[in-house]
């Protein structure tokens, strides 16, 4: 019997029939708490339905679905199969590891492939808003799309570069968008000297801001090990979501403010108004994007990235070559912090508004998603992944398809987290260099950075 | 010359009940190929934890004095405060970063000294590509020297053991340091690995002038690089003195062989 | 001065109700806290999905007494019945639940060693799943729990009430706490947890089996963390999001009693409670869950291995 | 009783092991030996599951074992003490014991009392905890701690490993006692004068192979055994 049930293909069948299930509650109707019986006991049609069990056509949609998207993935798998050739292609660590070896040599081609991308992208991006007339699209694109790649490019270098995960990430973001209202003059707290200054004074006073916050919440908890972190910065997302949302005297409080003016621009005889039209600020977003994706490539590429990866990879060697470990995850920190906070000022400036349920939590992990899916520490790929979920997302937004909630959103992202994480560690679009760690350190041949061993009575005798 | 670099003043370094170090003292002359042997579980490791600030004992005194003769004591100090001060180090298990290849490993010790330089990074100023260049020039010639240039762009991690070896060291010297630590160099590498190995390690004192601690196994290889060599047993040091007295110390061939080899020694001579 | 001697003034005059609350809190946080110890000794590894445990327990019950009670009044005997019942329940659904994490969101990436990044990445995206899927199938909205008895004031202590709900907080907090400190002390699976938290490998050779171990650990955490979700649901209701801020206070009182530590997590607990009750008097309400990440932050800035000390798999 | 065959180790992309043959007989003290790095301690983590052979097969008294998972290995009848003893330093003397004996659902109060008899030490010691052991109690207890489940074959790895000459003694003449009362023992020493005087027979690793094998007492002579510790060249 137990050999009947440890069958992996059985097991394979099991899970997928699993899935399945999941996707079908995932899609049913919400449900309703204070009758949580009425799906067993009330009529089928009953749109108070348990699970959304009880909806035929759904089943045979996504029976029919599954059986595509199945379909798909064997066609390629065997694709895949037939055109490497089989005897490289086995799982162990061992071939893995030559593969990517042989794969850097193609390094250089990519590399150029790469840069093509980025020009038609670009020239894509440059003539999307006349593609693309309707108001209501463009202002998603650049709120929903653009400004998300902002702070996915900064995140990632937290995540990415540095090897840390920050959930209160959105609290810098807050921080840049309190700032900017603060700064114009639209809070209950008087501006700085009493003037409402221009917006544009919000970007310096916001990145220090920011800045000086992830120092200051970095000195002390960047010494410990990476899952602390990410419980401290939780913590910390949600006391600055608290702040914001109780001080009425400093914040505005649950109603925040909408006075925040206009970006505008008043230089002697130039003078430029970013109105209610989406168009000026979609190039403007635009061309932070892009100066983020330049400024952060040449950081990768830098003597401090080459750091990050070091410490990332054996911080212990790291440290013997006479890096100072600490200074280096706080940079990162204080980097990721500063980015958000700048898009926080972007954020303010085009919506006008600030208000607390931006801020949750929840933002974070949006932001960590994109990071994720796209491939973590890879710039390309997290401009990609990015562009594919926000894209996708902004689409729901737009004209939400009748299974669809937006309420759910969370929900699918968190199943999307946990699926990468089993199926697709590296991301879809990952770096070279990131793929590579994760296959030496699932090979045991890398040691693994967030391991690092606290207790010294672990450390038994030196061999 | 005669002017120490490491002066190790009764060190005893403990975990829980076991004791790892037991009132070690010795001294490495500037300029000097020092060995330290014995058996497992000694406390060889040990004793390099914490002459590079990984382990921080609990009694006695390590200084380090560089060529300019300012001292330094290692204790309590953090590991890139030693590697500053002028101490390299090799691991016994070689600790390359395996995915990044050979010559970013050993770029990366070649740039650790400097200062962060975020902003400079960020828009690449021409004095952070001059830097770079320079660095990218050390490390060319720290690979010719240990013989790695044709296997510059290689991957770490898919490196022969002898080769990892010689990018560690690279690695370390790429730091420009006056002393360079050695956790055993020669396991698991070859014999023809090992006699380059040994002609390296030379190479190192003699053409770049630093000095060398060495841990090792292989006691041929030991015995034609070392100067001298102090014998740790049991976290004690039990004999110190030059390849041929070591060579013919009975203590010695006791903590080696086990008790009873005095007879088998003199019975297979 | 006066600011504080006025807080102090209102701090003395409620002194002794303040206390009894904050104990009675402890006991929820140390619960839940021994589920992020636990599976720290086994995993090092913060199981950032333990707060929709506590969640989940607390909608079972909910659901359990709401089909028991209902409308009625329920007597002394059938009161203490479906206590026990819904204590079984949350404690079971909660177990469950984690048991189902592990499988889902752990065991894969453990299957081919993963980096520990990886752990923490899945485990808050299953988090975040289970919470919104709840909260898509039950509703947005805050259920509010039938509890099978009348809150009474039974007795005073220096004129401060306690009431049922705190005598049955104290009841089944200690029960729970103290079995499993003699379950973990004494039985061969307590033995079987301790050594893997300790020396995994060594632990496999005396042929302990790691999976089911880790599993175990897992169900163990999980039926005190659902116990904790009903318990704490009782005065304010079940909803959706409920578990983030009490797990987030939880894992302060695991840190501060020193992870990996059984004992510690209870104390933990316990102080976290009492410090977070009395701090009303000199925080406002809406910053009161300040005061425990305040406490985190403190411990890691001073101990980080917390009073007692991290003890990985020590009974005592 | 054991016989392994062609046995192949990989660490990731590294053969630790280049497919080694040897057996052990019933009744037999058999000892590995070998400078640093030559496979010893893989050998043995082989032989308990602690690390699959990727090719070769390990037959134990008549049975495959090669894919058996390193937890059943205890109840087969295999226990293995592992280098640098890896005591479990937050229990105490007896509960360590205790670990010994997880697999079995008898009752082993006597085998307690009897490895109290052999190591006089822990008893004295039986509430400390096991971390705050020396290293030879450490040692001693992690042998008692293999002896609690009734082991047929006892696997020793660098049972000298960091100890003062008199324990050192101490053990191996324990070591004698247990082979004496009828487990066979595969132990791993450095010390290979101690081994190979105990031993039946003896096997040389180096690199990753078997060099050379042969009787204790001819091993104990051979001037090849003395090459490979002390680095001298064989003339």
């Amino acid at each position: 019997m137990k050999n009947f049930f440890g069958n992996p293909r059985l097991q394979r069948y099991g899970r997928t029939l699993l899935i399945l299930l999941l996707i079908i509650v995932m899609t049913g109707p919400e449900g309703n708490g204070s009758q949580p019986t009425s799906g067993f006991t009330g009529s089928f049609g009953n749109h108070m339905s348990f699970f959304g069990f009880f909806y035929p056509q759904r089943w045979v949609v996504f029976v029919l679905l599954a059986g595509i998207i199945y379909g798909v993935i064997s066609s390629v798998k065997l694709t895949v199969h037939w055109w490497r050739n089989r005897a490289i292609f086995r799982g162990d660590t061992y071939q893995r590891i030559s593969r990517t070896v042989v794969a850097t040599k193609r390094r250089s081609r990519l590399k150029s492939t790469r840069l093509g991308f980025y020009a038609l992208g670009l020239a894509f991006a440059l003539y999307f808003p006349h593609l693309v007339t309707d108001q209501s699209w463009q202002t998603l694109v650049v709120q929903d799309v653009l400004v998300y790649l902002l702070l996915a490019l900064g995140l990632n270098v937290v995540t990415g570069f540095a090897g840390l995960l920050d959930l209160g990430y959105v609290a810098f973001y807050a921080i840049g968008a309190y700032t900017t209202a603060w700064v114009t003059g639209s809070l209950p707290t008087p501006p700085p000297f009493g003037v409402h200054w221009n917006t544009f004074v919000a970007i310096p006073v916001a990145i220090v801001f920011a800045m000086l916050c992830g120092v200051l919440l970095g000195i002390p908890t960047l010494r410990l090990r990476g899952d602390y972190l990410a419980i401290v910065t939780l913590g910390f997302g949600e006391i600055v979501y608290l702040f914001i949302n109780n001080s009425y005297g400093i914040t505005g409080g649950s109603t925040g403010t909408n006075q925040i003016p206009f970006l505008s621009f008043h230089l002697g005889p130039i003078k430029y108004l970013w109105g209610l039209i989406p168009e000026p600020y979609y190039y403007l977003t635009l061309a932070f994007v892009v100066i983020f994706l330049i400024v952060f490539s040449s950081l990768e590429h830098s003597r401090v990235g080459r750091s990050w990866v070091a410490i990332r990879e054996d911080e212990v060697a790291a440290e013997s070559l006479g890096i100072h470990p600490l200074k280096y995850k706080v940079m990162a920190f204080a980097i990721g912090a500063a980015s958000a906070g700048f898009a926080g000022v972007v954020t303010a400036s085009q919506t006008l508004f600030v208000t607390p349920p931006t801020f949750t939590i929840s933002f974070s992990i949006n932001i960590l998603v994109l990071v994720i899916f796209g491939g973590m520490g890879s710039i390309f790929g997290v401009v990609l992944g990015g562009l594919v979920v926000q894209g996708f997302v902004a689409y729901l937004t737009h004209s939400p398809p009748s299974v669809y909630n937006a309420a759910d959103l969370y929900m699918y992202l968190g199943a999307l987290l946990v699926v990468m994480m089993i199926y697709r560690p590296a991301g879809l679009f990952p770096s070279r260099r990131r793929l590579r760690e994760l296959h030496l350190i699932e090979g045991g041949v890398a040691p693994d950075t967030l391991q690092v061993e606290i207790g010294a009575h672990r450390v038994q005798e030196d061999v | 010359m005669g002017s120490l670099i490491f002066d190790v003043q009764d060190v005893t370094l403990r975990f829980g009940g076991v004791v790892s170090l037991n009132n070690v003292t010795l001294h490495q002359n500037r300029g000097e190929i020092l060995a330290i042997i014995g058996p497992n579980g000694a406390g060889k490791t040990s004793l390099f934890n914490s002459l590079t600030g990984v382990y921080a004992p609990q009694e006695g005194t390590i200084l380090f004095t560089n060529s300019q003769d300012k001292s330094i004591s290692v204790i309590g100090k953090k590991p890139f405060r030693v590697s500053n001060a002028g101490v390299a180090r090799t691991f016994q298990a070689s600790r390359m970063f395996s995915a990044m290849t050979t010559f970013e490993n050993v770029k990366i010790g070649a740039e650790s000294h400097r200062g962060l330089g975020v902003v400079g990074a960020m828009l690449k100023g021409p004095a952070t590509r001059r830097d770079d260049r320079n660095s990218d020039q050390a490390t060319k010639e720290l690979l010719e020297f240990v013989g790695l240039t044709s296997q510059a762009n290689t991957i770490a991690a898919s490196l022969s053991y002898g080769a990892r070896r010689r990018l560690e060291i690279a690695r370390g010297l790429a730091t420009k340091p006056e002393v360079l630590l050695l956790d055993e160099p020669a396991a698991g590498t070859n014999p023809a690995e090992k006699i380059e190995l040994a002609q390296l390690i030379r190479r190192v004192r003699d053409e770049m002038g630093v000095s060398i601690l060495l841990i090792e196994h292989d006691m041929k290889l030991v015995m034609s690089l070392a100067e001298r060599l102090y014998v740790l047993n049991f976290g004690s040091v039990i004999a110190s003195g030059t390849p041929d007295e070591i060579r013919a110390n009975p203590v010695v061939i006791e903590a080696y062989l086990g008790s009873a080899d005095a007879g088998v020694a003199e019975e297979t001579k | 001065m006066s600011y504080f001697s006025s807080h102090f003034a209102t701090l003395g005059h409620e002194f002794w109700g303040l206390l009894v609350g904050g104990i009675a809190n402890g006991f929820i946080y140390a619960m839940v806290a021994i589920g992020y110890t636990m599976v720290y000794g086994v995993l090092r590894l913060i199981n950032f999905a333990h707060s929709e445990v506590f969640m989940t327990g607390a909608f079972a019950s909910f659901f359990l007494l709401k089909f028991l009670v209902g409308n009625s009044t329920p007597n002394a005997f059938e009161s203490v019945v479906y206590l026990i019942a819904a204590v079984l329940i949350g404690g079971i659904v909660g177990a469950l639940v984690a048991l189902l994490l592990e499988r889902v969101a752990y065991r894969p990436l453990r299957r081919r060693s993963a980096p520990k990044l990886a752990y923490l990445i899945s485990a808050i995206g299953a988090s975040y799943f289970l919470y919104n899927f709840v909260g898509k199938e039950f509703g947005r909205i805050n259920l509010s729990i039938d509890a099978p008895y009348t809150n009474n004031t039974v007795f005073t202590i220096f004129g401060a009430p306690v009431q049922t709900y705190y005598i049955v907080i104290f009841f089944v907090g200690v029960t729970m706490l103290v079995t499993l400190d003699r379950l973990v002390a004494t039985s061969k699976l307590g033995h079987g947890i301790r050594a893997v938290a300790q020396d995994a490998e060594t632990a496999s050779l005396m042929g302990v089996n790691i999976d089911r171990t880790i599993a175990l650990t897992f169900m163990l955490g999980g039926f005190l963390g659902g116990v904790a979700g009903f318990l704490y649901s009782i005065p304010v209701g079940a909803v959706y999001g409920m578990g983030f801020t009490p797990a987030l206070k939880a894992f302060s009182a695991a840190v501060l009693g020193g992870i990996g530590n059984l004992r510690g997590a209870v104390l933990g607990g316990l102080i976290l409670g009492v410090v977070e009750s009395l701090s009303v008097a000199f925080v406002s309400g809406a910053y009161i869950d300040v005061v425990a990440f305040g406490v985190l932050v403190l411990v890691l800035l001073v101990r980080p291995t917390g009073i007692l000390g991290e003890r990985l798999g020590r009974s005592a | 009783m054991l016989i392994v065959k062609d046995a192949v180790v990989r660490y990731g992309a590294i053969e630790a092991l280049h497919g080694i043959t040897f057996e052990v007989k019933q009744g037999e003290v058999v000892t590995l030996l070998g400078a640093n790095g030559a496979g010893k301690s893989t050998t043995l983590r082989m032989l308990s599951g602690l690390h699959a052979p990727s090719s070769g097969t390990i037959t134990f008294e008549g049975n495959d074992v090669t894919k058996v998972k390193a937890h059943m290995f205890s109840s087969m009848g295999i226990s293995h003490v592992p280098e640098g003893r890896r005591i479990f330093p937050q229990m105490t003397v007896q509960e360590n014991l205790e670990m010994g004996a997880f697999g079995r659902k008898d009752n082993y109060d006597e085998d307690m009392e009897r490895m109290f008899t052999l190591f006089p030490i822990l008893k004295e010691r039986r509430k400390q905890l096991g971390g705050n052991l020396s290293g030879g109690e450490q040692q001693m207890l992690a042998i008692s701690r293999a002896m609690m489940s009734h082991p047929r074959l006892l696997l020793l790895d660098e049972p000298s490993m960091g100890l003062a000459p008199m324990i050192i003694d101490q053990i191996f003449r324990i070591i004698g006692e247990i082979r004496d009362a009828g487990t066979t023992v595969l132990v791993v020493e450095q010390n290979a004068a101690q081994a190979l005087r105990l031993a039946d027979r003896g096997y040389v690793m180096e690199n990753g192979v078997i060099a050379f094998s042969d009787d204790a007492a001819k091993l104990l002579h051979d001037p090849r055994v003395r090459a490979v510790y002390l680095g001298e060249s064989v003339d």
